[in-house]
């Protein structure tokens, strides 16, 4: 039995009919059609599904869409405003804070939710806060240097260089 | 990995629960959090016909300090806990073991109540709970009844709770100055169910002799574990290192704990001493650190 | 042309990444099909058992269900996969008679959802009839030991004796000759996407389209086809643009592929199958496990005479290409970067009860340099001497390459003892033994670990003929193997605009920005101005057998395509200007797009110019000049030769290398461990884009811990498997990765053609080793050694207490006199 | 796994014998047994409800009791499957008289496999355990009844 919820999801807002057991994952993937949000475990512990709901991260696989009927959510293509990337997703990009990007949603959301609550995070506490999401490509290093850039407020050039460029 | 269908409902109120549950009794589950819920029925290990969603019931989640007791809501989120002032002044223990729970994202969700109801051995609330003898108050049919720390677990995710009642409120007793307390834990990854951990309570008197010593442990047998005799061994002396050491290994000559994937029993064992006797370190500090009454 | 380096050698923000950031990815699962159904699959709960019947009755009752496919249906409709080795088994994308691996299809159901197929498989009822297992390889090759396949009569699929230079001379003569054995454990990379295949059967033109995450090899591309029982060209495989990371287990989806074209076919529906993550844990691929049994030879000085090893590789329940080449894939290499003469290799592919096993980021090395630098750090407790000495007296020195090993590898490039050198320096290795020392007295339990390792980058195909004995390889029907081709295609479009067209199915790796520098560095344009198509498509692109995206040859074959077909366009765009210009070629400069004669400040012509006659007006062309302005460059390396009679082959082309130095601390009250210091020092010759090339290092090293310490596919006696989740499967997260210092030194490959080398896998390959020898030597005071991994704390205090750790044997001690 | 353990009752080994050999009380004494049936000598048929906490689920299966050596051993063999996956294991017990009661020694070996052993290692011997313990007490409390009836 399908039941009606109504859910604002970036901004807009939606009406829509769901089967009760219907994740919430599956609910913004397939019914919004917001496939940013990703499914890496649906077990709650790969973090690639965390989105926003009511402003604090949530993990949208351990949750049905009934249970959002009423809430707010962001997902990760609502997070950068007319068309611009934020600090934090520039800063990503500058410091090569992503590979394949299939965590990249979960570690926005996180990253996000510890600069908001700690505007000055220690190295430890960026660890910290995206340690609920597994990242099997940047061995995580680059994605605390872009968190580190984007509380700084220094989101720049790309600022690696090693020797060993070509030497044609 | 999808949940098998159920019936869905929101009450708003727990009378409203409370009939729910009694209509419907061992079909139903209720869900708070659902971090720990989802993943089971996720990969369907667990199939409630009906679920019953508290979420929606708006007077569970306070946290209050009153008459020596801090009392919180099940529905009070883990975060929540994390970031009040009357925790953190009131119930240390409670402050720093939910920093322990998982991840902030898991605790943005998971609550007090669904974590003690779910009574996983490894988990750090029950711990909490059994270390300072508080107490849970359920509603059920026949009104309202309170359960003490000591007769809520049964085993492994088994309590006394009754498929119709639903736990309403945590009690925590608030502890007197001269108190000092401490949670570790051991886990291979940040984050994950304890191996082991340990929770370790000490009240150290103006004549310097410990006045109250409590011990628990977690992740070494299918409840939390009170080390009553780890504890006699403390209370009414005066508090050092060879005493704590004494105590630790009372401790871990008391549990019996199994092998699994990631630990041995023995390791287990072996690490109840470790990390009792670190928690008890910690703990005294802390007492010593408090001002006199 | 330009003269300098304008674009290939900076860090340079990758293309792919705004729309990774703004959510706007274009992963397998993303993709929109119109009437889409879902499937998924029943899986055996036994490690080995008889399939007497499949009743799919209810299921197919339940509404919302399109149908069932079952493993006997399967065996009719299919081919078996085949097999690169003598040993024929029949491998089918389902368990057709028997089971034989917890999590082995046994069935498919397709449905309106996921939700409804998964209840419908819960009503499939299955007789099995459960059968005796093993887990265990070298058990399984005992005699008497429950038979996978019947009529093999043994679960020793493949054995080959290998033997390289004069191994029994190098023992007979050695000063010293020590003997170990070693347990390398079943692990994987699981990647956060896990595995999607859509596919759709047109019944009109006989064509199966399946769109997946599969990145190759495309080789096989053939595999498929023959399960499908399909021919080659009504196969079309198609992959997104975006690809969730892999590390080489997502070419265990190749039977996946068959089994849900085969739902297709039988529904005629278009079929989405997403694996989901018990599923990846259970039943796609992982790293062989390797029981290892290690001979070296050496003189009192420390010189390497020789290395006798036996592999016994634990390749689970069926062997699915590229398996078994966990064994063979490091022939060239096995040698690493030692002057060790000789060698001897009895390898041993082994069936057991266990998930069927692949590529893994690393493939075959970390095994390899597990051990071996694990007998390295022996030999030198042995001698009493430095283990970083002993490395020192044993490196190919950089005046011999390119260096021929033993097994037939060509090392093109490298200046070992400076790498060596580098990471000592860097991680200032005196002080940090002299730290060890003082730690040591206080009775801390500090261990240093050195290891290095070759990097063997773009695998030559002419490896996997040594699963055949040279005289089977001899027969005239025999077909042989070589090469390592990749495609490049390159376009100036009708306006003049570039464009570039993968045929390497990245996942991560940043192979668009890549080829945007070659290709803005050939031809002066700026790497914003090329158009990158990355996904795949086998009817619309233009590949090689060797194809897709592995064996770390992206940077090394694949830039070289680009940079061939680049400089290709560039001599044409330069016939055309000359032509038109009247000018001789020699005289123009292209800067931005614009071309310019001799030392004039204004152009004379612009890309589009170019274009314009190109395409828009032929008739100006050259006489006897193509239409058109496009090129494609299929590059293959020559020393990509075949295997000779002697078992010799040049397994990978191009060879880069690692030097790593570890500082940590044991717990003795937990057997925690704590890094103290990690320095890791790679050459991957040129460097295109330093933050890409320093990017694949951390990724690498943290699988490397991962491997070392917390990952592990277990499984119990019985063949159960109990790691289904990832609460029991344990990847690192950022709180448990230590700090990294990464250094770099360049030995430009004379093989390549700009002089670069992969470097996708490094630290996965080495990190294991490094880790195993700083913590025996964090333990070396209280006389424990610790030959398995992963290196838990339970395992760690276990050994501290008395169990678990073992000795070495010193075979033979003798004077020289 | 190994499920091996001793229990203590308060009666003869005839007794806890007759106990042990009658499928009325064995039925009430296994947790979540909704149905027992004799359907040989030596051959039961099981229906089994198992509920952990939110984890429950219904197993179908087979015991077979063999080697009756009375009062003081039998083996048994057996198996069911369910939705979390199956059950397969078999065992012994031995019955001695100790300081007037009696000692069941009991040694199984069980496999559990499926969805369980995959996702449940964590829990699944503390499990085992708690349940085994649960049977005998009731077993004991009926051979309490019954002495002293």
């Amino acid at each position: 039995m399908s039941r009606e919820i109504r859910v604002t999801v970036n901004g807009i807002d939606h009406v829509r009919h769901v089967q009760p057991r219907k994740l919430l994952t599956d609910f913004l993937r397939e019914d919004l059609e917001l496939t940013g949000t990703h499914v890496g475990c649906e077990h709650g512990v790969c973090g690639a599904c965390t989105i926003l709901l009511n402003g604090q991260t949530a993990r949208s696989c351990l949750m049905f869409a009934v249970q959002a009927d009423g809430a707010d959510i962001v997902t990760i293509e609502g997070l950068g405003e007319n068309g611009n990337l934020t600090a934090l997703q520039e800063a990503f990009w500058a410091n090569h804070g992503l590979q394949c990007g299939f965590c990249t949603p979960g570690m926005l959301m996180c990253a996000g939710e510890l600069l908001r609550r700690n505007a000055e995070p220690s190295d430890h506490e960026i660890r910290e806060a995206i340690s609920g999401v597994l990242c099997r490509c940047t061995g995580y290093h680059h994605i605390i240097e872009a968190v580190r850039d984007a509380a700084r407020g220094q989101v720049g050039e790309s600022k690696t260089s090693v020797p060993g460029a070509a030497p044609q | 990995m999808k949940p098998s269908a159920f019936e869905y409902f929101r009450p708003t109120s727990i009378d409203e629960a409370l009939g729910l549950l009694e209509r419907y009794d061992f079909e139903a589950k209720v869900v708070a959090g659902g971090q720990s819920l989802v993943p089971l029925m996720n990969f369907r290990l667990a199939a409630p016909a009906y679920l019953v969603d508290t979420n929606g019931i708006s007077d569970l989640s306070y946290i209050r300090r009153t008459d020596g007791v801090i009392a919180l809501g099940a529905m009070a989120r883990q975060s929540e806990i994390e970031d009040s002032p009357v925790v953190a002044e009131s119930c240390p223990l409670l402050h720093e073991a939910t920093k322990l729970i998982g991840h902030r994202t898991v605790r943005n969700r998971g609550t007090i109540g669904g974590s003690i109801a779910h009574a996983d051995p490894s988990a750090e609330y029950p711990t909490v709970l059994l270390a300072l003898d508080g107490e849970v108050v359920v509603r059920g049919p026949a009104g309202k009844r309170v359960i003490p720390a000591r007769e809520l677990f049964l085993t492994i995710c088994t309590t006394t709770i009754a498929p119709n009642e639903l736990l309403t409120e945590i009690r925590l007793p608030v502890l007197p100055a001269g108190t000092g307390s401490a949670f570790v834990e051991l886990n291979r990854r940040h984050g994950d169910w304890a191996i082991v951990g340990a929770a370790a309570v000490l009240t150290v008197g103006r004549d310097g002799a410990c006045s109250d010593a409590r011990i628990a442990v977690a992740g070494v047998g299918g409840t939390p574990i009170r080390c009553s005799e780890a504890e006699d061994i403390l209370e009414g002396r005066g508090l050092d290192e060879t005493l704590f050491e004494a105590a630790a290994e009372r401790a871990a000559a008391a549990v019996d704990p199994v092998d699994d994937l990631h630990a041995t029993a023995d390791y287990k064992r072996a690490m109840v001493k470790v990390f009792v006797g670190r928690a008890l370190t910690l703990a005294s500090e802390r007492c010593r650190r408090m001002p006199d009454v | 042309m330009a003269s300098t380096n304008r674009w290939v050698g900076k860090s340079l923000r990758r293309k792919e990444d705004v729309q990774l950031l703004t959510g706007k990815g274009q992963f397998a699962d993303d993709l929109k099909f119109a009437r889409l159904t879902h499937a998924a699959i029943l899986r055996s709960p036994y490690a080995h058992a008889r399939v007497r019947s499949v009743d799919t009755s209810k299921a197919l009752e339940l509404a919302g269900v399109f149908g069932v496919l079952t493993g006997a249906e399967v065996g009719r409709l299919s081919r078996p996969f085949p097999t690169g080795m003598p040993t024929r088994l029949p491998y089918f994308s389902a368990a057709v008679d028997k089971a034989r691996y917890v999590g082995e299809p046994v069935a498919i159901v397709v449905a309106e959802n996921r939700y409804i197929a998964e209840d419908a498989c819960e009503l499939i009822r299955v007789d099995y009839e459960a059968l005796p297992a093993v887990t265990d390889a070298e058990d399984a090759s005992r005699d008497g030991a429950p038979l996978l396949f019947e009529d093999l009569g043994s679960n020793v699929v493949n054995q080959r004796l290998l033997s390289y230079g004069d191994v029994d001379h190098a023992f007979a003569n050695a000063d010293v000759v020590i003997e170990h054995d070693f347990k390398f454990h079943k692990y994987s990379s699981t990647p956060i996407e896990t595995c999607v295949a859509v596919a759709q059967y047109d019944q009109a033109t006989g064509v199966m389209t399946i769109w997946s995450n599969f990145h190759g090899p495309y080789s096989l591309h053939s595999f498929v086809a023959k399960g499908l029982n399909l021919p080659e060209n009504r196969l079309r495989l198609i992959a997104p643009t975006d690809i969730g990371g892999s590390f080489g287990i997502k070419i265990g989806i190749i039977p996946y592929l068959t089994l849900v074209g085969l739902a297709a076919k039988k529904t005629d529906q278009t079929v989405k199958w997403v694996e989901d993550r018990r599923e990846h844990l259970m039943a796609l691929n992982s790293g062989a496990e390797r029981t290892a049994y290690y001979q070296l030879a050496a003189k009192r000085d420390g010189t390497i005479l020789g290395i006798k090893a036996k592999y016994v590789d634990n390749n689970g329940a069926y062997i699915r290409a590229p398996e078994p080449a966990n064994l063979y894939r490091t022939t060239g290499n096995t040698t690493g970067p030692y002057r060790t003469p000789s060698l001897q290799i009895d390898a041993n592919c082994v069936v057991t009860n266990k998930s069927p096993t692949g590529p893994n980021r690393g493939y075959g090395c970390q095994q390899l340099y597990y051990c071996q630098e694990r007998m390295v750090d022996l030999l030198a407790e042995k001698l009493e001497l430095d283990p970083a000495e002993l490395r020192m007296r044993n490196l190919i020195q950089p005046d011999e390459f390119p260096y021929h090993t033993p097994s037939g590898g060509l090392y093109d490039s490298g200046d070992y003892p400076a790498a060596v050198q580098k990471a000592l320096d860097m991680a200032d290795y005196a002080t940090l033994r002299a730290h060890q020392e003082e730690a040591r007295r206080q009775g801390r339990l500090v261990g240093i670990g050195v290891a290095t390792g070759v990097e063997p980058c773009v695998s030559n195909m002419g490896y996997l003929n040594i699963a055949f004995p040279p005289e089977q390889r001899a027969k005239p029907r025999f077909h042989g193997k070589s090469g390592a081709g990749e495609a490049a295609t390159v376009k100036l479009d009708p306006m003049g605009q570039v464009t570039a067209i993968l045929g390497s199915a990245p996942s991560g790796q940043g192979h668009e920005i890549l080829v945007a520098q070659v290709i803005a560095e050939n031809l002066g344009v700026s790497p914003d101005a090329v158009n990158v198509v990355a996904g795949m498509d086998t009817f619309t692109r233009l590949w090689t057998i060797s194809s897709g995206n592995y064996s770390s040859r992206f940077a090394s074959a694949g830039l070289s395509a680009f940079a061939e077909a680049s400089t290709k366009l560039r001599e044409k765009i330069l016939r055309v200007a000359a032509h038109r210009l009247g000018s001789a070629q020699d005289q123009l400069r292209v800067v931005d797009g614009k071309v310019f004669v001799g030392d004039a400040d204004e152009p004379a012509i612009d890309f589009r110019g170019i274009a314009g006659i190109a395409h828009w007006n032929p008739d100006a062309l050259p006489d006897g000049m193509e239409p058109g302005l496009q090129v494609t460059h299929l590059f293959n390396y020559t020393p990509a030769r075949i295997i000779d009679e002697k078992d010799r082959v040049n397994s990978s082309n191009t060879y880069g290398f690692i030097a790593e130095v570890v500082m940590l601390e044991v717990d003795r009250q937990t057997g925690e461990i704590e890094f103290l210091k990690f320095v890791s020092v790679h050459d991957a010759g040129v460097i295109v884009n330093p933050q890409r090339v320093e990017g694949q290092v951390y990724g690498g090293l943290v699988h490397g811990i991962g491997g070392a310490m917390y990952e592990e596919l277990a499984y119990d006696e019985k063949g159960q498997f109990l790691a289904g989740s990832f609460m029991d499967y344990l990847c690192p997260t950022a709180m448990e990765i230590p700090d990294l210092d990464i250094g770099h030194v360049c030995s430009p490959s004379p093989f390549s053609t700009m002089g670069t080398k992969g470097c996708g896998e490094g630290s996965a390959m080495t990190a294991p080793a490094a880790i195993a020898n700083a913590v025996n030597d964090a333990l070396a005071p209280m006389g424990v050694r610790i030959n398995e991994l992963p290196l838990t704390p339970s395992r760690l205090w276990t050994a501290m207490n008395g169990a678990g750790a073992t000795k070495e044997v010193v075979l033979a001690e003798r004077g020289n006199e | 796994m190994k499920i091996k353990g001793e229990t203590t009752f308060d009666a003869s080994p005839d007794r806890v014998w007759n106990i042990l050999m009658d499928p009325e009380i064995i039925s009430q004494c296994i947790p979540g047994c909704q149905e027992l049936k004799e359907v040989s000598d030596d051959e039961f048929s099981a229906r089994l409800r198992i509920g952990i906490g939110a984890v429950s689920g219904t197993y179908e299966g087979t015991l077979r009791i063999n080697d009756r050596v009375p009062p003081s051993r039998y083996a048994m063999v057996f198996e069911g499957s369910g939705r979390g996956g199956f059950v397969k294991g078999s065992g012994e017990a031995l019955l001695r008289a100790e300081n007037g009661g009696t000692v069941i020694a009991y040694d199984c070996d069980v496999e559990v496999g499926g969805l369980i052993a995959s996702v449940g290692q964590r829990v699944l011997e503390g499990v085992s355990t708690f349940l085994v313990g649960q049977m005998f007490s009731k077993l004991q409390g009926f051979a309490a009844q019954e002495e002293a009836a």
